[in-house]
């Protein structure tokens, strides 16, 4: 069953990287980037054996880690969509303040 | 999942009857009788009302986002519902015995935002939205202190599992662990209350501090409930019904069946952390057993009935207390609100929380 | 600072010193709502300082003078010390300052009751006392002339009391600035002082003074050091040529005018001169004696025609400071004391009484617009005001010279002295002499002519039935100045002046004169004076009769006593007018060519940078500018290659991720 | 049974995945994204990891989505018009995404795995874990939290708007 979990975890991925990739959005590109990390999550709580628990722990800092980067990456998007009144990315090519 | 099977009639039971106790307690404490044509004493006056809403027509706005708008009640009464499962009711009778049961039950409340802010948006309303948008803040805000109050008692219960905390709260304390319950939960005053039971082993009484930390909770899960005074997401005065201005007839009374599944879930809940879940009040003095009487005997349908009985008529004291705050404080300003979570609340938990890890070190 | 104060007197002093300004700080804290115990609390603080005062003049008196001094700072290798000196004058002199202090304290809780500045008024008394008892005990120049700025700031505070009336205002300025130039002398003074001798100290001064071997100093030097000090004393004590403040002065509340400018501030240049007599050649000596002379005879003259009962005896004033500084020249030190010890109170006496005068007119004449200071409406008071008559009476006897009050006492070694030195020296003290047998005349005319204008004859102002005589503290104060005024008290012998106590030990100047020449002649022309005013102001006579209407130009002699000689117009036109046109010049040359100098180089530098603007424009920015727009253009076309999107870097950095999965694989 | 389950969530987690990838509504998609999470968690609970399940219901589902939804409706105008957002890049992302998922695949199958995630999840042991061998990536990750939250609150706090 571990190899069903990890091939799903590869779908997940595949699909989250499309996602970053053809999204104009800056939301829709932080969703893939959630979609991705979870799918690593999923692998590290399928390889999650014994007593350690290893990848139980690394599942659970990603999450943390996972909530804070949402936090300050949606800070910038709005921080963006104040500045240019947009977040489409294709529009935001400019980096003069 | 058989608890499910009690809680589903229960809760449809209980609705009808809650929003009856609702209009009487308002009448009678704003001096007026209330319903009174149907039935006896107007005792039927909510099931007219259930038949009628259940008889309309179901409108779905033209501008609304259908699919959504049809969904998102349905979705906010699941995730209430399956947190019901969770729960247990008597020694013997518990819905799904998982370890983490607060943790998951927290968890799943919180997918709640979810379905309101459903609603609100494909409401397609400024009301709504509006309505929605604070209601998750709110909720998203209130949780915090709602965590940190439950972890409060869970510093005290050690474990996660609603089945031990309830176990511990009582005379059959011994069935799940062989550590003595003394009074206020010190070993240095000696005084074994394993035998006693009753009042003297709820956690309220085991550590006296938690009172204060009910309270905490108290206000907290009422501003998770969306109820007065913190009924911001559907004042009326400002925001017609807030998330629920579009619905009518059957989704209508969906929504509010899962308001009033919210209440009786998170009463539930505060009887279970703090007030003894399913054991009696009353302890053993001596050669009257009045806890052993009240208790029935585990394992045999009589354990059964008494526990049932015990923690739904607590559950009632408790929705009784939330209908009374509704209709004795005034609604709160939207800042008010978040200062009130963030500033003081969050806080004094933390604070509490100190205290009752310093507290479980002298129950040792 | 090292503080070692030992014996019991210097604690004394100390606690003297501070008490008036603890009641200054007291005044200053108390809220306004409790007015009257600010005025009692400071008047008992005062009275205790009075009892200290009288304690360590009995100790000084029948031991040895209060010496204490301790370092204050080490400047360049010189110590600098701080400290006091009490010997008997000095002792006695601060007895006369605090009692009188705390007598015109008293009077104000009266005087002042229905004023606004209650507080502030009762402050600056305060802290004019504590600064008046530092000139009278300090022993350093430089403390001296501390206390000496500071008693000038309070009385310029206390002149411009009712600081909404403009003339106050004005003549505060004046005698502010009058002073400053005094002091000018006085720094010069010192300035030499320290050149000559390094130090500030009186006693080390009086070492090396009499250590001092002829010629290791140029006299011319030593003169120009004794002028530069009395010219301090100039100022303070209102002398010739700088006596035009005081008059004006006038404008501050009665007991202020009793208190500063009669009987301690302005004696204190006097005190100053005697405390420095020892630094005083021969030459300078007697340009004070002819200043003092001057003086003397100048404000006899000025007091004869005034209308307003506060100027006569705000001339008499500087008449009478004037017989002081001319007796310090003529050598009479002591008699220039006593003159000062009596004149201080019979002067704050009648002061004090017509501040009584005032107050009660005010109270019976409530009209803002009336002048309740001018003698033309006064007249027949001796009856109404029968205590106040009599204080004044004294007082005015005593001022006079006559026997048996404290005046003749004083006038009569100063007389003496100055005869002798006529008679010795010849020359200038010739005109010396002259002018102070005139202004004995004079004295007896002007103080006669006003007890008669406000006294005798009727009432000639108006609600005469409402006047009444002052409450009981007033008359008790009066009362006890007009006791002080008497001859008995300074002297067993009321005749004589050698049996007074305090010339016993001040030490009675040796005279070869018999004392009846001088008691005959002084008594004689004193007559004289008193008929010549009897005949003009007697009762019901015709010229006091029309007096209510009269002008004081009737001739021009009269006009020029009247206007004080001339002196104010004289100082406008010699000095504030030229001094007027001048800064008008100045102001002139500065508009016309130093402003259009900075206008012409302000006009040169907006060109210039215009002209450097242009240049920075076009050429510097056009060379940024094209650099810029050549690097962006590059940047563009590079960009376009680069796909120009976020994502374009991501499925870049893919494809190589992608590449090293396949190589491992 | 399980398998069954397993099956079943898998699927559902790849078909919302996918109905993100293909949505252009972004509200639909953070909607989806819910279901992708809850998915997931449920396979973590087949897996034994009712913790980790937990945790990940709690925070992705509970408050990443909830922020990235208030995200959504901060920066679109809302009433009235769908919030869509439009894609490029498809083909390529199409190949690379295809190429990868298969060299992923290959990869996968080429290794020597064992069983799944043997034992019932323990908290215990989990907390255990979480205060001695890594106490100190835990109070790393506290801090991390608090920066960013604090981060987050002064970028978006600040009032600057373009001219």
């Amino acid at each position: 069953m571990v190899l069903f979990y990890f091939i799903l975890s590869a779908f997940l991925f595949s699909v989250g990287l499309a996602i970053v990739i053809t999204r104009k959005n800056a939301i829709f590109v932080l969703i893939g980037i959630e979609l991705m990390l979870n799918a690593a999550n999923l692998n590290f709580v399928a390889m999650s054996k014994s007593i350690t628990l290893d990848g139980q722990f690394f599942a659970l800092f990603v999450i943390v880690v996972a909530a804070a980067e949402t936090a300050v990456g949606l800070a910038m998007v709005l921080k963006v969509f104040n500045y240019f009144k947009t977040v489409e990315l294709d529009k935001i090519n400019e980096l003069k303040g | 999942m058989t608890t499910v099977i009690f809680f589903l009639p229960f809760l449809l039971l209980f609705v009808v009857f809650g929003v009856y106790a609702e209009r009487k307690i308002s009448a009678f404490i704003q001096d007026r009788y209330g319903p009174m044509e149907v039935g006896y004493y107007g005792l039927l006056q909510t099931v007219a009302d259930l038949l009628k809403l259940i008889q309309k027509e179901d409108i779905v706005p033209d501008k609304a986002d259908r699919k959504l708008f049809l969904i998102a009640p349905i979705v906010i009464f699941i995730v209430i519902f399956t947190s019901f499962s969770l729960l247990p009711l008597s020694p013997d009778w518990q819905g799904s015995s998982v370890q983490t049961g607060v943790f998951f039950l927290m968890a799943i409340i919180s997918l709640d935002v979810i379905g309101i802010i459903m609603a609100g948006w494909a409401s397609n309303n400024k009301f709504s939205l509006l309505g929605a948008i604070r209601s998750a803040a709110q909720i998203i805000a209130y949780e915090v202190p709602l965590t940190l109050s439950i972890l409060c008692v869970l510093v005290i219960t050690q474990t996660l599992d609603l089945q031990t905390i309830s176990y511990q709260q009582g005379i059959w304390s011994t069935v799940i662990t062989d550590e003595p319950n003394y009074l206020f939960g010190l070993a240095v005053t000696n005084i074994n209350i394993t035998e006693v039971g009753g009042i003297l082993t709820w956690n309220v009484v085991r550590m006296p501090l938690l009172f204060l930390v009910w309270v905490i909770y108290f206000i907290s899960s009422l501003a998770e409930c969306n109820r007065a005074p913190f009924d911001l997401p559907e004042a009326e005065s400002e925001l017609v019904a807030g998330f629920q201005t579009e619905y009518s007839g059957f989704r209508w009374s969906i929504v509010a069946l899962s308001e009033y599944a919210m209440m009786l879930l998170v009463s539930l809940l505060g009887v279970i952390l703090f007030f003894g879940s399913w054991n009696t009040p009353l302890p053993n003095l001596g050669n009257i057993e009045l806890a052993t009487w009240t208790s029935g005997t585990l394992g045999s349908p009589s354990a059964y009935l008494w526990g049932i009985f015990w923690l739904v008529s607590k559950t009632f004291v408790m929705i009784f207390l939330q209908m009374w705050a509704r209709w004795t404080f005034p609604r709160v300003r939207i800042d008010q609100l978040m200062s009130l979570g963030w500033k003081y609340l969050t806080p004094i938990a933390l604070i509490f929380l100190l205290f009752c890890s310093i507290w479980r070190l002298l129950m040792l | 600072m090292e503080l070692t104060v030992t014996s019991e007197e210097s604690w004394l002093s100390i606690i003297m010193l501070g008490l008036p300004l603890v009641s200054a700080i007291f005044a200053l804290l108390i809220s306004g709502r409790l007015k009257v115990i600010v005025g009692w609390l400071t008047s008992a603080l005062m009275l205790a300082s009075t009892a200290i005062a009288v304690v360590i003049l009995i100790r000084v008196w029948t031991s040895a003078a209060i010496y204490n001094h301790l370092g204050w700072f080490d400047f360049a290798g010189l110590a600098f010390d701080i400290g006091f000196y009490i010997d008997p004058p000095a002792a006695l002199l601060l007895v006369i300052v605090c009692l009188v202090s705390f007598l015109v304290h008293l009077f104000s809780i009266e005087y002042m009751k229905e004023d606004d500045g209650f507080i502030r008024y009762f402050t600056f008394l305060g802290l004019f006392t504590f600064s008046m008892i530092g000139i009278v005990i300090a022993d350093n120049l430089l403390i001296i002339f501390m206390f000496w700025e500071l008693v000038g700031f309070c009385s310029y505070l206390l002149i411009g009391h009712w600081y909404k009336k403009e003339s106050a205002v004005k003549a505060s300025k004046k005698a502010f600035l009058v002073n400053r130039i005094g002091d000018v002398g006085f720094m010069i003074g010192l300035a030499i002082c320290w050149s000559q001798f390094q130090t500030f100290d009186i006693a080390q001064l009086k070492t090396e003074f009499s250590a001092l071997a002829p010629m290791s100093i140029p006299s011319v030097l030593l003169t120009v050091l004794g002028i530069s000090l009395f010219t301090g004393a100039i100022g303070k004590s209102a002398q010739f040529p700088l006596q035009v403040w005081l008059p004006d002065a006038m404008e501050g509340p009665t007991p202020v005018s009793a208190l500063i400018h009669a009987a301690t501030m302005v004696a204190a240049g006097v005190y100053f001169v005697f405390r420095l007599y020892f630094m005083m050649s021969p030459d300078a000596l007697t340009i004070i004696a002819i200043m003092g002379s001057i003086t003397a005879f100048m404000g006899a003259v000025a007091a004869m025609t005034q209308h307003d009962i506060k100027k006569v005896l705000a001339f008499s004033t500087i008449s009478q400071l004037g017989y002081m500084i001319m007796a310090l020249g003529v050598g009479a030190k002591n008699g220039a004391l006593f003159l000062l010890y009596t004149h201080a109170f019979f002067k704050a006496g009648l002061f004090l009484a017509a501040g009584a005068i005032i107050h009660s007119l005010h109270k019976a004449i409530h009209d803002d617009k009336y002048d309740v200071q001018d003698m033309r409406t006064m007249g027949g008071l001796r009856k109404t005001m029968p205590v106040t008559f009599m204080a004044y009476l004294i007082c005015s006897l005593s001022l006079i010279g006559i026997p048996l009050f404290s005046g003749f006492l004083s006038k009569e070694i100063i007389l003496i002295e100055v005869l002798q030195a006529a008679l010795s020296r010849g020359g200038i003290y010739i005109g010396i002499s002259i002018l102070a047998f005139l202004s004995v005349t004079l004295t007896a005319y002007y103080v006669s002519r006003q007890l008669l204008l406000i006294f005798f004859d009727t009432y000639r102002g108006k609600n005469e039935t409402d006047i009444h005589e002052n409450s009981i503290l007033i008359k008790t104060v009066l009362i006890i100045l007009s006791v002080l005024s008497i001859g008995v008290v300074w002297s067993l012998n009321p005749f004589s002046m050698e049996s007074s106590w305090v010339m016993l030990k001040l030490g009675i100047p040796e005279s070869s004169l018999p004392h009846s020449w001088t008691m005959i002649m002084s008594l004689s022309l004193i007559i004289i004076g008193l008929l010549y005013s009897y005949s003009r102001y007697r009762p019901a006579s015709k010229h006091v009769k029309n007096y209510h209407n009269s002008s004081p130009s009737q001739n021009s002699l009269a006009a020029l006593s009247f206007n004080n000689w001339y002196l104010d117009s004289i100082y406008n036109e010699v000095i504030i007018n030229p001094f007027l046109k001048i800064v008008e010049v100045i102001s002139k040359v500065e508009r016309i060519v130093i402003d259009r100098l900075v206008d012409l180089s302000g006009i040169f530098t907006v060109v210039f940078s215009n002209v450097v603007g242009w240049i920075d424009r076009a050429i510097v920015d056009g060379i940024v500018n094209g650099s810029v727009y050549v690097v962006g253009k590059a940047g563009v076309i590079t960009k376009s290659i680069s796909g120009s999107k976020a994502q374009s870097y991501i499925i870049l950095a893919v494809i190589g991720i992608l590449i090293i999965i396949f190589l491992v694989l | 049974m399980i398998d069954v389950l397993i099956y079943f969530f898998s699927a559902l987690a790849a078909i919302s995945a996918l109905y993100i990838l293909f949505t252009s509504n972004i509200l639909y998609a953070a909607f989806a994204l819910v279901i992708t999470f809850l998915a997931i968690a449920i396979l973590y609970i087949l897996a034994n990891a009712d913790f980790v399940a937990a945790t990940q219901i709690m925070i992705y589902v509970g408050g990443i989505v909830v922020v990235i939804i208030f995200g959504v409706m901060l920066t679109n105008k809302l009433v009235n018009s769908a919030p869509k957002s439009g894609s490029h890049n498809k083909f390529i992302a199409f190949i690379i995404s295809g190429v990868l998922f298969t060299l992923l695949t290959f990869a996968i199958l080429d290794m020597n795995l064992g069983a799944l995630g043997v034992e019932r999840g323990n908290i215990q042991s989990l907390g255990y874990g979480l205060m001695t061998n890594y106490l100190l990536p835990f109070e790393m990750a506290a801090i991390l939290l608090l920066l960013a939250l604090i981060g987050a609150t002064v970028i978006v706090s600040q009032k600057n708007v373009k001219k």
